[in-house]
C-alpha cells in the first residue's frame, strides 16, 4: 500500500512536471512564433521567387500593405504568391499593419486568385498575421464577408494551392488564407482560433492566464499535425527561423515543392473535391445513429 | 444575454405569466408574447428566441421533420478553462433542452420544401463547434443532393473556443459546404439574427444568394469591446446594427419577424422561378394556400428527410450527383 | 436660268426650315426625357413587376440608393430587374443623387446580376440617368473599372438582358446597364454620349449651343433605330410617358414580353454570342482592303 | 496639349536640335532624348510620345508588324461644329502621319510574341470612334484565336464626340472585345499613359489581367474640370495621378519608361508560364537573349500577322476557334 501510494504520488509529479514542461513549451513557440527578426513573407519570396513581380491593389478602393502578392518563379514553375506582410522596424509594422489585413487586401487576394485561375497558375500563400484588424472602418468596409468569400474562393480554385503558416496564424484573418490543398507549418509557427491573451480574457477572464490558456488551444505545428490540421511540420533551424533565415526557407522551399509535385499530377477537378474533403473532414464529433466515430482523431468524448 | 434561454423557461413555467421587454421595459403577456412572436408590441424590440420557437415561427405547422439530432460533441483538446468542457456542453443542454447549438432538418416555409438549419444563441453563445459545422455541412450536403433551398438561421457569438483550431475550421469547413451549394446551383438563404458575429458571419452565414436580418440585430465580425480595446476607436451611431449593415451594403434587406415566413417564401419561389428545364411549377408571387403545391412540398421535404435518416450521409455520398437516385 | 435658280432657292429654303423644325423636335425630346413627372424605373417596377423584393448593396461597402435593384414576377416569369433610379421631389432626387450611380451602384448590378445567372434568371435593366457621378469619391472609388467591369459581365451572362431606355441615357452610365440582347427605347427618351451641354461646352466652347449640339449628336429614339443602336422605339402617350404612365408602362411591358419570348427561345451559349456579335457590329467605318462597305449604315463617307 | 505631336514635327525638322521639359523647363538635346526614350533626364517627366515612338521603345527591333492600317474613319451623323468631322480628321492625320489614333498589329516583346495595340494621344487627343474600336475588337480577336497575348498601351481623352453615339458603343464593343479574351484564356496587359480618360479607362483598358501605367500618368473617368464644376468638391493632392491609383487600388504597379520592356515580357512569361499542357516552353525569370526562343517568337509573330493580312478578318472569322487551323 506504500509503495503503490508512492508510486502514485510519484506519477502525479512527473505529470504535473510534464505539464509544466509542456506548458512552457507551448509559451516558448508563442514567442518564437511573433519574434521580431523571424522572417516574414517577403524575406521567404526573397529567397524563393525568382523574379518577383509585385501586383498591387484590390482594384475596387486600396492597395491593403497587410497584404503582399505577385507572380513570380518558384524553382522553375510561374506561381502565384499571396501572403500577410509583417512589418520588423516600427515604421515598417505601422506601414503593415502588424500584418492584419483589412477587408481590401482579402479582396485582393481574391483578384490575384482570379488571376491564377484564368492562367492555370498554382498558389502559394504565407500565413503570418495577429489576425483581422479588429477597426471600425475594417468591420463597416464588409470584413465578415470579405473573409468568407475568400474561403470559399479558394475553395474553388481549379489550380493547386499550397499554404505555409510561417509565424503567428491568428484566427479567421490566417485561414482566409488557408484553405489550401496542403497546409504547411513551421515548426516554431502557431495557429489558433484567438490569441493566447484573448483566449484567457475571456475564458480565465484575465489575460495573465495567456500561457495557460496557449496551452489549452494546442497552437503547435506538432499538435496540429496530431490533429489532423496540417500535412506538414517544416523543420526550422535550432533556435528558430530567425537564426538562418536561409537554411528555414531551403526548408520551406523543400517542402512546398513536394507538396506541389504530388498536387500537379492530380486532375483539378479531383483536387478541388479533395481540397473540399479535407476541410469536410476536420472536427471532432460522434453518430452513434450512424456507428461511426465522428472523426479520425477524437483523443477523448464525452 | 440570454433572452433566448429566458424565454423558453418561461413558457415552460406556468407560474410566471409576464414578459418583460428588454428594450423599453414593457410587461407584456406571456401567451400573448408568443402570438406577437416575441416582438414587443410597444416598442418592437425583437427578442431572441429559441431554435425551437425560430422553426415553430418560419415553419408551415407539422412540416419539420429533425434530422441529425444524434450527432455529438467530442471533447477532443480535453479542454479545462475554469470549467471543464464537457461540464459547460451539459450545462448548456440542460438549460436549452437542445443537444448543440443548432437545430437542422427539413421543413416547408410557405409551402415550399427546404433543407432548413436553426443555430440557437442560448447554447453556449451560439459558438460554433465541430457538431455545428457537421450538421450545416450535412444541410448543404442534402439540399445540394435533392435539389432543395438551403435556409439557414444564423446566431452565434463566435467560434467555439474549447474546441481550439478544429473550431476555426468550421468556418473554413461551413464555406466549402457552400461551395457544395453553389456547384449543385441550389437557392440559399441566411437569416442573421441577434447576434450574429464571429466566425459565423465571416463564414457560411454572409455567402448565401440573399442575406437579410431582423430589425435590431447586432451583427459583425469584431465586437465593439475587442475593438475599443484594441484600436481606442470610438464607434459610430448604430455600428454593427442590421439597419446600418444594410446602408453599408451587406444586406438584401431587414425584414420584421412576423413577415419573415412570407418574404422567405417568396425569395425561394422567385429563385426557382428562372429560365430551365425543371423550373416552373411555381409561377407567379402567390403561393400560400394552394392546396396541391403544398401538400406536394410538405410531401417532398419529408420524403427527402425519410431518405437522409435512412442513408448513411457520411462517407455513402461523396458526391451529390450520386445521390440523384434518391426519391424525388 | 432664272427658274433653275428659283427652284435651288427654295429648295435651299426648305432644306433650312426642316433643319429648325428637326432642331426644335430633339430639344423638345431632351425636355420630355427629362420631365420631372416622367415615370421612372420604380413607377415601372410597381406596374410591370409583381411581388417585387428589393435587394439592396454591393456586398463591399454600400448601398447606392442611385440603382434600385430586386427580384420579382413580370407577367408570369421571375426576374431580376436593375435600373436607375431618380426622384422626383427635391427631397428624392437628392436621395437618388439624381440617378448617378457611384461605383457602389454598378458594383450593386454587378452582384445582383451574379445572382441572376447563378439560378437562370432574366435580366430587365432601365437606363434612366444623367451619367455617372463626376465625384472625387466616385472616382477615387474605382469608377471606370466599375463601369467597365459591369459591361463585360453583362457580355458574360448566359441569361437573356433586356435593357430598356426610359428617359436619360446618359454615356457611360447609362451603357453600364445596356449591354444586352435587345435594347428598347421609348419614344421621347435619349441616349447619347454625351450631354447637350457638354458637348456644346467643349466642341462650341459654349452650353448655350445645347439645341444645336442635340441635334448634331442625334440622341432620339428614330435616330438610334436609324443607326442600329436600338432594336425597337416603344410608344408613348401623346405628350410623353407622364401624360398617362399606366399607357406608357403597357407599352414597354409588351415590348419586353415580346423580347423576351423572342430571346428565351434560344440557346444560352448562342445568345451570349450573338449579344457580343451586336455590339461588335455598331460602328461606322470601311476597309478598302476587304472591299467591304465598314457598317451596314454609312449615310456619309469621307 | 500636344507634346507627341511636338516632339514627332521636331523630330523631322533638323534645324531644332533642342528639347524643353514641360515639368522643369531643362533644355535637352533632342537626339539625347530618343536615347532617353524622352524622360527628362533632370527631372524624370514621362513626355507624351507617339504611337510609333511608343513602338520603338516597346517592341524588339524590327518585329512589330502593322495590321489593319486602312480601316478608315467615316462621318456617319454628318457631324458639324465649329469644323466638320472629315476636316478635323484630315488635320490630325496631317499633323501625325497616322490614319487614326491606334496603330495595332504584332511583335515581339522581349522575345514574346503578342498582339500589340498602340492609341495616340496625339490624334484628336486620342478618343474612341469606330475605328479605334474595330481595331482593337480584331486585335483582341486575332490574340483570342491565334492564342497570343495582347498588350494594349491606352492613352485617351475619352470618347469620339463627332461619331455621337456610336462612339459610346465602342465602350460597349471593346468590353465585348475582353469577354473574347476572357473566353479564349490568353494574356491582356494594359498599359495606361498620360493622358487616360473617359470612356477608354471606362472600357477595356482596366479590365486587363495586369493593368500597369507610367509614373505622373493622369487617369480618371471624369475630370478635374469637370468635377469641379458640377460637384464643387475639393480634389485631393495627386487626384488622378497614375501614383495614387496604385494607392487606390487601380493598378498593379507604376512602372518607369525604362523598365517598361522588359517588365511587360516578365508579365507574358510569367502568366503563360502556368500549369497546362502546352505552356511551359520558357521556364524562369530570364527571356532575353535566348537566340533560338527569340526567333520562334519572332516567326511566330510574322506568321499571324501575314494570316490576318490574307484572312478577311471580319466574317470569315465569326468565332476564335475556326482560326485554330491557322499556321502557328
Ligand atoms: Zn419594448
Ligand atoms: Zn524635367
Amino acid at each position: 500500500m506504500h509503495l503503490s501510494e508512492e508510486i502514485e504520488r510519484v506519477q502525479t509529479k512527473l505529470k504535473t512536471l510534464r505539464h509544466e514542461a509542456h506548458r512552457h513549451d507551448t509559451w516558448v513557440t508563442v514567442e518564437i512564433a511573433r519574434h521580431k527578426e523571424r522572417p516574414r513573407t517577403r524575406d521567404y519570396i526573397a529567397h524563393l521567387i525568382d523574379g518577383f513581380e509585385e501586383l498591387k491593389g484590390d482594384r475596387l478602393r486600396a492597395d491593403d500593405p497587410a497584404i503582399v502578392g505577385g507572380l513570380g518563379w518558384f524553382r522553375g514553375r510561374a506561381v502565384l504568391v499571396v501572403g500577410h506582410q509583417k512589418g520588423r522596424t516600427l515604421d515598417e509594422q505601422t506601414l503593415h499593419n502588424f500584418g492584419m489585413a483589412r477587408p481590401e487586401g482579402y479582396r485582393k487576394a481574391q483578384r490575384l486568385f482570379a488571376l491564377a485561375e484564368r492562367h492555370r497558375l498554382p498558389v502559394l500563400t504565407f500565413v503570418d498575421t495577429p489576425g483581422a484588424y479588429p477597426g471600425v472602418a475594417a468591420e463597416e468596409g464588409g470584413q465578415a464577408r470579405a473573409i468568407a468569400d475568400t474561403m470559399l474562393r479558394m475553395a474553388r480554385l481549379s489550380v493547386p494551392v499550397v499554404a505555409t503558416i510561417i509565424g503567428e496564424g491568428g484566427s479567421g484573418g490566417a485561414l482566409a488564407l488557408a484553405v489550401a490543398d496542403r497546409v504547411l507549418m513551421q515548426e516554431n509557427a502557431t495557429y489558433s482560433v484567438i490569441s493566447p491573451e484573448g483566449c484567457a480574457a475571456i475564458l480565465w477572464r484575465d489575460a495573465d492566464y495567456a500561457a495557460q490558456a496557449a496551452e489549452s488551444l494546442r497552437p503547435t505545428a506538432s499538435q496540429l499535425y496530431d490533429l489532423g490540421v496540417i500535412e506538414t511540420v517544416v523543420r526550422e533551424p535550432r533556435g528558430g527561423a530567425q537564426k538562418d533565415p536561409e537554411a528555414a526557407a531551403e526548408a520551406v522551399g523543400a517542402a512546398i515543392t513536394d507538396a506541389l509535385d504530388e498536387l500537379q499530377q492530380l486532375d483539378p477537378e479531383v483536387r478541388r473535391r479533395q481540397r473540399r474533403e479535407r476541410f469536410r473532414r476536420l472536427g471532432a464529433w460522434a453518430d452513434p445513429e450512424e456507428g461511426l466515430p465522428g472523426a479520425p482523431f477524437s483523443p477523448s468524448r464525452m | 444575454m440570454n433572452v433566448t434561454v429566458e424565454i423558453e423557461h418561461r413558457a415552460t413555467d406556468p407560474q410566471r405569466h409576464d414578459w418583460v421587454c428588454r428594450s423599453c421595459h414593457t410587461h407584456s403577456d406571456l401567451a400573448a408574447m408568443r402570438e406577437l412572436l416575441y416582438v414587443c408590441p410597444q416598442c418592437g424590440y425583437h427578442a431572441r428566441i429559441g431554435a425551437r420557437e425560430r422553426i415553430r415561427q418560419l415553419t408551415d405547422p407539422g412540416s419539420f421533420t429533425e434530422l441529425w439530432s444524434g450527432v455529438k460533441t467530442l471533447d477532443p483538446l480535453g479542454f479545462v478553462d475554469l470549467q471543464t468542457y464537457p461540464e459547460r456542453v451539459l450545462e448548456a443542454q440542460g438549460k436549452t433542452g437542445l443537444a448543440e447549438a443548432i437545430v437542422t432538418g427539413t421543413a416547408t416555409i410557405a409551402d415550399t420544401a427546404c433543407v432548413l438549419a436553426v443555430m440557437d444563441f442560448g447554447f453556449m453563445g451560439g459558438s460554433m463547434g465541430s457538431v455545428v459545422g457537421e450538421k450545416l455541412w450535412r444541410s448543404a450536403e442534402l439540399a445540394a443532393g435533392e435539389h432543395l433551398p438551403l435556409v439557414a438561421v444564423c446566431s452565434s457569438g463566435g467560434a467555439r473556443m474549447q474546441e481550439g483550431i478544429l473550431s476555426l475550421m468550421q468556418m473554413a469547413k461551413t464555406s466549402c459546404a457552400v461551395d457544395l451549394i453553389t456547384d449543385a446551383g441550389v437557392q440559399f438563404i441566411a437569416l442573421l439574427v441577434d447576434p450574429c458575429t464571429g466566425g459565423v458571419v465571416a463564414s457560411f452565414a454572409t455567402l448565401a444568394d440573399i442575406c437579410i436580418a431582423e430589425p435590431g440585430a447586432q451583427l459583425y465580425f469584431s465586437g465593439p469591446r475587442v475593438i475599443q480595446q484594441t484600436t481606442r476607436e470610438a464607434l459610430p451611431a448604430g455600428f454593427g446594427s442590421a439597419e446600418r449593415n444594410l446602408e453599408l451594403g451587406h444586406l438584401d434587406a431587414v425584414v420584421p419577424r412576423a413577415d419573415l415566413r412570407d418574404k422567405l417564401g417568396a425569395y425561394l419561389r422567385l429563385l426557382k422561378g428562372g429560365e430551365g428545364p425543371e423550373r416552373g411549377e411555381t409561377r407567379g408571387p402567390a403561393g400560400r394556400g394552394t392546396g396541391r403545391l403544398a401538400e406536394a412540398a410538405l410531401d417532398r421535404a419529408q420524403a427527402v428527410a425519410a431518405y437522409a435518416r435512412r442513408a448513411l450521409v457520411r462517407g455513402d455520398r461523396e458526391s451529390p450527383d450520386e445521390a440523384q437516385d434518391a426519391p424525388a
